[in-house]
């Protein structure tokens, strides 16, 4: 049940590859994301998934069964897409209502699960009005509550959060996180945005033009990213990378270190520098140190109470343990 | 009356279902595309009087049109439209040259579709008939409606036109396209009734004017 | 063809002046705003028997006419328009048609125009003239196209009527608009040439067609 | 120079008062931002600023000048609009060159202030294109490189950002920072999000329903907020807010306390509750916890590391000298 697996899956379209052969295990009641910057082939890889695209080679199992030959509907996947997709021109019960509708599930039936559903979605009151009538993420419960019906064997929820501002988005991490923990379903989960990935998965997948660079659980992408690109992917602010001299010092082609790892101490630490724009944020502050040697000023994270001034001279230390190495082909010195 | 009624409701029912099957085929990624769009379009800038002319003389002309050596070749005696079947032959002619409006509009329509909302209904377990019926048909309402209203207007006018030419007397009933066209239009020069039917047919065009221009008001609204 | 370019050339000139003009006043927040547009586009919708009829006989008649009218109470003596002056009578009566049409297109596009680039320019310190010049006719430019070339199309149409019916005879220099309409559609009943005609004609709008479709491609694309 | 000065200005749009009288002074070469939910008339102020909409009743004084009768154009400010507001169909070179074009400024001296405009914005190679044929980020740049040309005596930001990706978002953000810096004119800034405004801002203006609800500096804002609404809108993750029982054991209607200001303590604290959602992201986890007697759960930020199951009983202290208390009509109680 809920059991996902690739095996050397590859998409084409005309000549360009999206999506060179690739290997995937989804297991049981995961929460998976797919992370990395637009075009990277996270929406293509769900949509192989969902059998909205077809494989060009390679297999798609869905509980252990090759699924090449099944239509989407008969996957046993429910998808909530970026743009919502709920009919304009029906209610939301009937939006709601249509999956069931189409399986040609009893109405008794269906009523209790809409009735269900929209009490776990607090869309109990909106159930006559047409989409058009709510807000982002009133729809975004709506196709959230179509997509419960079915009693998938997995959701698919395409960058369903990226219409929604900035305050909404949190709450509805949040919900997505909670019906999660209590449906157990497996869930799989695009985003380009690496604080969606860090809070709400199980396991991250990162994604750069088709190829995986890493799959991990989010302490372990952050902690010993795989490469730079993982490393500058993840976190926020960006890991501080610096190259050359600085980096040679450590034996590395380019060492990182992120602004939370940096100590700025009264006596001469690795690093001095001089001040420049600081970023209160209340429970912290970002510094940004340039220094003598280092193409690119540092970001440093200070507490909220920081209070240098405008080019003073500080100096930093970071934390050896959480220094990250990087081979000049990139890649992660252990 | 009735003839102006039968031939409107005739002309819409043609050219919408065909303008809805066209639209569908069109919006199919196809090579050439942009060709077939504007073959598609083309019959549309034909002017009335060419088309006519045309009709008469290829299609349906009982010993040289095309209909008529098809009937030689399944040795059926041809048929003469014009005469034995006049109305369905207008009917037939002005559905011809609507049709690439109708095709027009709706394919728009169609190609504003949310492409997310048919894969949500793949999803959903509707097949290709569910689809159509559930998402594609009310996503084309409006535009369904703005053709059956600006079709109305303009067969409204060929409408006038008989009205006020030859002022929906005895011979409407037979009246084919060309008596209609080339001839009934300069027989009577009854001005005064000329003008009256002319204002009755203003009013009416302009009826359904406003229903038009509120629908598109509504559809910059939202 | 001398007369045919006048027409085209004389009518796109006075629709899309007069388009803008009523485009921009158009556009401007007024009361009844809805009802004065509907009144705009009413003409349009105005058959050309019924308009070439109203603007004979209410408007151009030197004896009955509002001009008429006008030019015996400023005591001048009336202008017998379709003798004296018979393609400006023609290009003013096509341009009334059409200039609902072209105020609609443009109005459609102004509307499309976003505020804060007419602020913007505000700010930077351009005029109203400024405005217009830099901001807004650029901006109308593709409509501008769209507008001349479906009119070009629908205006050779009647090109191809004349054509069609009187084969540009010696006729065409004098033709008023009624013998134009009324008449000369059937006197000449020469098959032959008239289809030779059409057939030119055809190739003609298709040519224009394609150039407007070309744009509407485009338009899509953008 | 610079200086912007409202009194009692209102606005009106028909019988619906936007702003109610209003007064504000925006010292020389200050960043003043003016933040606050959609629909609270943050632009509204600025459109009156820049007289692109006049005030109903009041004053607008520009340098001590009322500037009633002076024209957008005649004020001295420079514009940078939300959409960019480019003309599409002038390469960026002639964007940039619009406004002194309408100055009637010498050409010699255009091509010298485009040259500099372009340097400083990182735009020298892309003058001769057209704005469509530009990235969000390099469109942003133009409008700015427009605004800088003129020369102004303030310059308006009305949400420049918010077209943007949350990458490019925080560099620009930067490089606007750094823009005033260097230039030390005059700006105001509108923007719906808190961060923006704490991480930019000299002085920042809270905004509700045409109200200004405080004034003040960034951690000002942060550390006394004046009322439950200025609590809730800055910081991020929000403030806790604590009604009943709980709240009268401080003297208050309501508490407020920041996830960054409660600590975990192994033994009994002032609140002892069940684990909830934990979201990781690396540098911080931020940890759900449900409290008896608590309507929300409390947010409570722990370190990266933290490493609570979910379900889990744990309790909290709240940092005495962070705890906002707040009386019933909603202001802070001192």
């Amino acid at each position: 049940m809920g059991h996902i697996c690739l095996r050397g899956a590859t998409k084409s379209f005309g000549d360009t590859q999206v999506i060179p052969p690739l290997d995937l295990e989804i297991t049981k009641g995961a929460f998976v994301v797919f992370v990395g910057p637009s075009g990277c082939g996270k929406s293509t890889l769900l949509r192989l998934i969902a059998g909205l695209e077809d494989v060009t080679e390679g297999v798609v199992e869905i509980n252990g069964q090759d699924a090449k030959h099944l239509p989407p509907a008969k996957r046993g996947l429910a998808m909530v897409f970026q743009s919502y997709a709920l009919y304009p021109h029906m209610s939301v019960r009937r939006n709601i209502a249509f999956p069931m509708k189409m399986a040609r599930i009893p109405p008794e039936e269906q009523e209790r699960r809409i009735a269900d559903a929209a009490r776990v979605l607090n869309l109990t009151e909106y159930l006559d009005r047409r989409p058009g009538q709510l807000s982002g993420g009133q729809r975004q419960r709506v196709a959230i509550g179509r997509a419960i019906v079915r009693e998938p064997e997995a959701f698919l929820f395409d960058e369903p959060l990226s219409n929604l501002d900035a305050a909404l988005r949190v709450g509805m991490r949040i919900e997505i996180t909670e019906l999660h923990k209590r449906l157990a379903t497996t869930m799989i989960y695009v985003t380009h945005d690496q604080v969606e990935a860090m809070t709400m998965a199980d396991t991250i997948v990162v994604l750069r033009a088709g190829v995986i660079e890493q799959v991990g659980g989010p302490l372990e992408l952050y902690h010993s990213s795989r490469n730079l690109f993982v490393a500058g992917f993840i976190g926020s602010p960006r890991m501080n990378l610096i190259h050359g001299d600085a980096a040679d010092r450590f034996d590395a082609h380019t060492i990182g270190i992120r602004p939370e790892h940096i100590d700025i101490v009264s006596t001469a630490g690795v690093w001095t520098g001089t001040v420049g724009i600081a970023e209160h944020l209340g429970s912290d502050t970002f510094i940004r140190v340039a220094i003598k040697g280092i193409a690119e000023p540092l970001t440093v994270r200070a507490g909220g109470d920081a209070n240098h001034g405008y080019g003073d001279t500080i100096h930093l230390q970071p934390r050896m343990d959480f220094l990250h190495r990087f081979a000049r082909d990139s890649t992660r010195i252990p | 009356m009735v003839n102006t009624l039968l031939l409107v409701g005739g002309v819409l029912l043609i050219t919408i279902t065909g303008g809805i099957l066209f639209a569908l085929l069109l919006d199919q990624p196809m090579w050439g595309q942009g060709v077939i769009r504007i073959m598609a379009i083309a019959p549309f800038f034909v002017m009335p009087t060419v088309s006519g002319r045309v009709w008469k003389n290829m299609f349906m002309n009982p010993v040289n049109g095309i209909f008529g050596h098809i009937a030689q070749w399944l040795d059926v005696p041809p048929i003469e439209f014009f005469s034995e079947i006049p109305l369905l032959s207008i009917i037939l002619i002005v559905s011809w040259q609507w049709l690439p409006f109708a095709t027009l509009i709706l394919l728009t329509s169609l190609q504003s579709l949310d492409q997310e909302q048919l894969e949500a209904a793949e999803m959903d377990g509707a097949g290709s008939i569910g689809r159509f019926a559930y998402v594609i048909l009310p996503h084309l309402a409006r535009a369904i409606t703005v053709v059956i209203l600006i079709q109305t207007i303009f067969l409204l006018s060929i409408f006038a036109e008989i009205l006020v030419t030859t002022n929906g007397g005895p011979g409407v009933a037979t009246t084919n396209l060309t008596y209609l066209v080339y001839v009934s239009s300069l027989l009577q020069f009854d001005v005064g009734m000329g003008s009256a039917g002319g204002v009755i047919a203003i009013i009416l065009a302009n009826i359904v004017a406003i229903f038009l221009m509120r629908m598109i008001g509504k559809n910059l609204d939202a």
